[in-house]
């Protein structure tokens, strides 16, 4: 069966076979515990167990002492979300907000403060460019992943 | 006398207290927010009253509701814990003044030690060295950076600014250059001003390459004030310890000895009564300045109780019931090595993170202890601190602690939320952990661009394997297996004829 | 050099003994019937092998089976744990010569202290005391019983028979009267032939009104033998113990230096290695005579561990690898009890439980360690040790270790199987323990008609209304919360457009 | 709603109601926490957490520092396995019969050893009577609850 995964990487693609009860991953196998953990056998030799949960599309993967967050893109599912937009990176409340619309903003300038967690948050510029929309105010609160500013990227 | 306590706390340190009062005897109260209803800590006490309103200040920090909760329930002593109204000397205040045990030192020694300034002054008075450095004692913001732009060219770069009601690292910036000082000042006082209600910030030459090294204090009323060694406290992020040990590896009898001595002339000086810790910075040279006192138990006061064998928070209650403290000696014993775990994406510069507890699975075995008020199924939410729980191992060596926290954090499985055990896991290779030349810098120092995990191309392979084969085998639709057992039978219990019908 | 280790054992001490190896560096080899498969020590072990066949005769205790794994995996080592080979000669004199390190004394000091008749004689020659009584060496039925009787007017009564290859309570049978002596000495010598292949038995008078006391040995090749001081364990039931403390709570410095020596001695009369444990009878009177040396890690180990700060297991590896052990000066620090979870029914004479462990969720906090091979949603099965953990606390004082021994046995829950949860519970509260006042016959004397719980009706009605209120809102059919979280989002992860495929 | 459930005192029936979320039983009253858990209130004013678990026909109750287990009986089931049988309280396997068909025997004599987990169980008479069957021979796996030997208890 085939799936594809958001990676910090970018999209993946993974393609699983199943030969009775042991999953196929080219040369890497597979099989499910009773207690719905999997037993991986790497191509390599090693071999160890993964925890796995699933909250909303993300699958959640203990492996080796690491641990994966990797969310699961529907098929068909359109790609949004990956310009312009400045994003909230968890709820909070607005502090002050240091930009206006139409402004000109350099990399790495200071957007919008945010509180969270009894800490400061600053909200920088990733490029130089333009603002063009601000969506809060300060003493405003926000969810994760409100967009809080968008801006266009300068042309070199 | 106390017979009955209310812990104005939350999360594990709530649960730790709580349980203490469970062992020693005596009655307890909890408190919460609605939002902490379900919360582990509510589950452990013998009370529990519910906080009207939602904020913070509404709730746990909320003296008028805190003090009318005890009252309702008779409650004849309150613990407060560390953070939220620990270190308020007015609270202490009121709270003795409503007949009630304040588990704790008296309000003048909270208020002479709380304001970091005052602290510093009384400290240099009573011979302890202090760290160089200016206190600004003007609260308008104007006058106050105008004085810190003078200070600051007597003392130097870098330096640190630091709110003079502060702690946790907040209201406190390093700044390097000229340059970067106004903005700095501006930005640590708002947010002192949001955190204490104080905007205050004094200036402090940052020593770097020095150790962050603490020493636990312990004063009863029958004349005994001792100290318990010193922990290591060096290894932080954003200003917040995260890896802390004792004893400190490079400690000697010597500086132990006037190390302790300082401390304990520190608590004497105001008077200090229960649990305490004098905090100093030691530079490699030996010699070592004082930093602040904290007048509360500390969330890393069990690496000092693995080496010790005191039960400090036993020793609290005890101490406010007007006992004399238990512990004898003082005799150091193996090591132990505490890590913080929070919900935080340590490759996003700590940044906090939230989401569900959906596996929370801690590690087992001799030499491990686990501080914590979260269970599996627990939400973490953006309301409080992210600290998830303090994972603590004891060995008879430095080596051997290190070893089994190694051992500890590889069997910790988190799912759901991130967290930053993989940090921790690989900061216990880092070589300067490993050879105990920690300094206060030494995460900057290392991860200069923020850290990344060092992570084998398989493993990758096989975390997506695993996603594809659960997805593939819908292994999200199904029960866990130990939720709904159903191919066994019970004991056979024997049954007679006496019949009993309900209600 | 010992770089990889072969663990022939299974359950608790199977993951006791595989974490040490994690935390030591050592690779490790984990054995397992069928049966186990899915245990939690499979998990632990670097590489785990199965062994074929299905009784334990053809697994666990297959020397032969075994010694090809050792030799398939190259492992250079052997732990044998406690029960199973751990104190077969035969199987250590094999493992040697197979060039593989055996973690334990000679096969010439498990000889002389494993057959119990021998030890009896090894120890009055060395001027260690003995209990009063006489070895019956002859191994045909007949003449044996003749002789049993014959020694039992020399002995008196009450006596003991206990076989001379035993251990763990098997073919041992106390016997008030004459009447009682044949049949008592027949059950024992047809335990003891299928438990041990040897059915020779002898007999001891039977001292009531004492203390069960042990004394913890470690000896390596550098010269060095040393005791670790006491455990108590007289709290037994079924002659097993259930209960144990370090130190004993009568124990007084005399008595511990002699008992240690005589220990010591004990040890060095057959040239012991390793870790090791000499039992003795402690009378009111302060007298104390040898019972057996037990030539392996014993159950009962963490006491030992906590209250010493030594790593039993860690030491035994040390040993092995021929290196010096590390711990210094005996040093006694606070005290330490453990309490063992048997799946058995308490109310009906102990008898041994099975079941699914459908909840299994240990206490947490300071001062508890728990050692278990299992975890919720395994299945206790009738073929193995009913022991399902062990669960030990360490406080500054006995009276705090006690206090705290209750607060986590309140926290633990087990359900699905039955457990002696609540009678280890009621055992807390039982004037002979708050005191330590306990001895050997405690149990019996305290709970003559057998035990019940002290049950307030109210609870009663509790439970019933908990089990009329779920099966009236189908709990049973519904999954854990915790399993299937649904309405919470992961962090967001940026991502970029570097495309990859797999496989 | 009204359930049976066998207590080692016999059968109880329980009946209990509910109002809103608040279930209730005489003055007692619980509540269904999101766990899965029940918050139970005395009606003498105590609280306290119950963790359940139906395993089987049985529930699983822990209260209070307690360990019930209380088998709920279906309605109409009849009830059986009261009078006669001898069971085996655990699986195992027959290591000696001690008495023979037709044999009188005294209460509290031995008729049949067991081995399970490595020890002996004595399966003892009860009462004085007659043995009127025996189910297993020596070396004879056995399962828990197989009916061992039957025996008729004398009257007086």
């Amino acid at each position: 069966m085939q799936h594809q995964f958001r990676t910090p990487e970018g999209p993946v693609e993974v393609t699983v076979a199943k030969q009775g009860d042991v999953w196929h991953l080219g040369e890497h196998r597979a099989t499910v515990e009773p207690d719905g953990r999997l037993r991986i056998q790497l191509a390599s030799g090693g071999s160890a167990l993964a925890t796995v949960a699933k909250v909303d599309d993300t699958w959640w993967i203990h492996f080796e002492g690491h641990t994966f967050c990797l969310e699961r893109i529907e098929p068909g599912a359109s790609q949004s979300g990956e310009e312009g937009g400045l994003t909230a990176p968890m709820p909070g409340k607005v502090l002050d907000v240091l930009v206006q619309v139409g402004q000109i903003v350099e990399a790495g300038q200071t957007l919008m403060i945010l509180e969270a967690m009894k800490m400061e948050h600053r909200i920088l510029a990733s490029t130089s460019g333009h603002i063009t929309g601000i969506h809060f105010t300060a003493g405003e609160q926000v969810q994760q992943g409100s967009v809080l500013l968008e801006m266009t990227e300068d042309e070199d | 006398m106390v017979s009955k306590v209310l812990v104005a706390n939350r999360g594990e340190i709530a649960c730790r207290i709580l349980r203490a009062c469970r062992e020693a005897g005596l009655a307890s109260v909890a408190i919460y927010a609605a939002n902490d209803a379900k919360s582990f800590f509510v589950e452990l006490a013998d009370e529990a009253i519910a906080l009207e309103g939602d904020s913070i200040a509404e709730t746990y920090l909320n003296q008028r509701q805190i003090l009318e909760v005890a009252e309702l329930t008779g409650a004849d002593a309150l613990h407060p814990g560390f953070g939220f109204l620990s270190e308020r000397a007015d609270f202490a205040r009121a709270v003795s003044q409503a007949g009630i045990q304040w588990i704790g030192p008296s309000p003048s020694a909270i208020e002479r030690m709380g304001d970091k300034m005052t602290a510093r002054i009384t400290m240099r008075d009573a011979g302890v060295p202090v760290i160089p450095g200016e206190e600004i004692e003007t609260e308008d913001e104007d006058e106050a950076l105008i004085a810190i732009e003078q200070a600051s060219t007597r003392v130097g770069y870098p330096l640190l600014l630091k709110a003079s009601s502060g702690g946790g690292g907040k209201g406190m910036r390093a700044v390097e250059r000229p340059e970067d000082l106004l903005e700095a000042a501006r930005s640590a006082r708002r947010e002192a001003l949001a955190a204490f209600g104080d905007g205050r910030v004094y200036l402090e030459r940052l020593l770097t390459g020095s150790k962050h090294v603490e020493i636990q204090i312990l004063a009863d009323r029958h004349g005994r004030t001792i100290h318990l060694g010193e922990r290591e406290c060096s290894v932080q992020r954003r200003h917040q310890k995260v890896f802390e040990e004792a004893p400190c590896a490079t400690m000697t009898e010597e500086i132990r000895s006037s190390m302790g001595k300082a401390a304990v002339a520190a608590a004497m000086a105001v008077n200090y009564e229960g649990a305490g810790t004098v905090e100093f910075l030691l530079a490699p040279s030996g010699e070592f300045f004082f930093l602040e006192m904290n007048t509360r138990i500390q969330v890393e006061h069990p690496v000092t109780e693995l080496v010790t064998g005191v039960d400090i928070v036993r020793e609290q209650l005890r101490i406010a019931a007007g006992e004399p403290m238990s512990c004898g000696e003082l005799h150091i014993r193996g090591h132990a090595i505490e890590v913080r775990l929070y919900a935080e994406d340590a490759t996003q510069n700590f940044l906090p993170a939230i989401g569900p507890l959906t596996v929370f699975q801690p590690p087992e075995g001799p030499g491990i202890r686990l501080d914590t008020g979260v269970r599996q199924g627990d939400e973490v939410t953006p309301n409080y601190d992210p600290m998830l729980a303090k994972l603590i191992v004891w060995a008879p060596s430095r080596d051997e602690a290190l070893q089994r926290m190694r051992r500890a954090l590889d069997e910790f499985v988190v799912l759901g939320t991130t967290t930053n055990l993989r940090f921790l896991r690989e900061l216990c290779d880092v070589p300067d952990v490993v050879d105990g030349s920690t300094d206060t810098t030494m995460i900057d120092r290392l991860w200069p661009e923020g850290w990344t995990p060092t992570l084998p191309i398989e493993f990758e392979d096989g975390a997506l394997m695993a996603a594809a084969v659960a997805e593939s085998a819908g292994l999200h639709r199904k029960a866990s297996v130990s939720a709904t057992p159903n191919e066994h039978s019970g004991p056979v219990s024997p049954f007679m004829t006496l019949n009993r019908r309900y209600p």
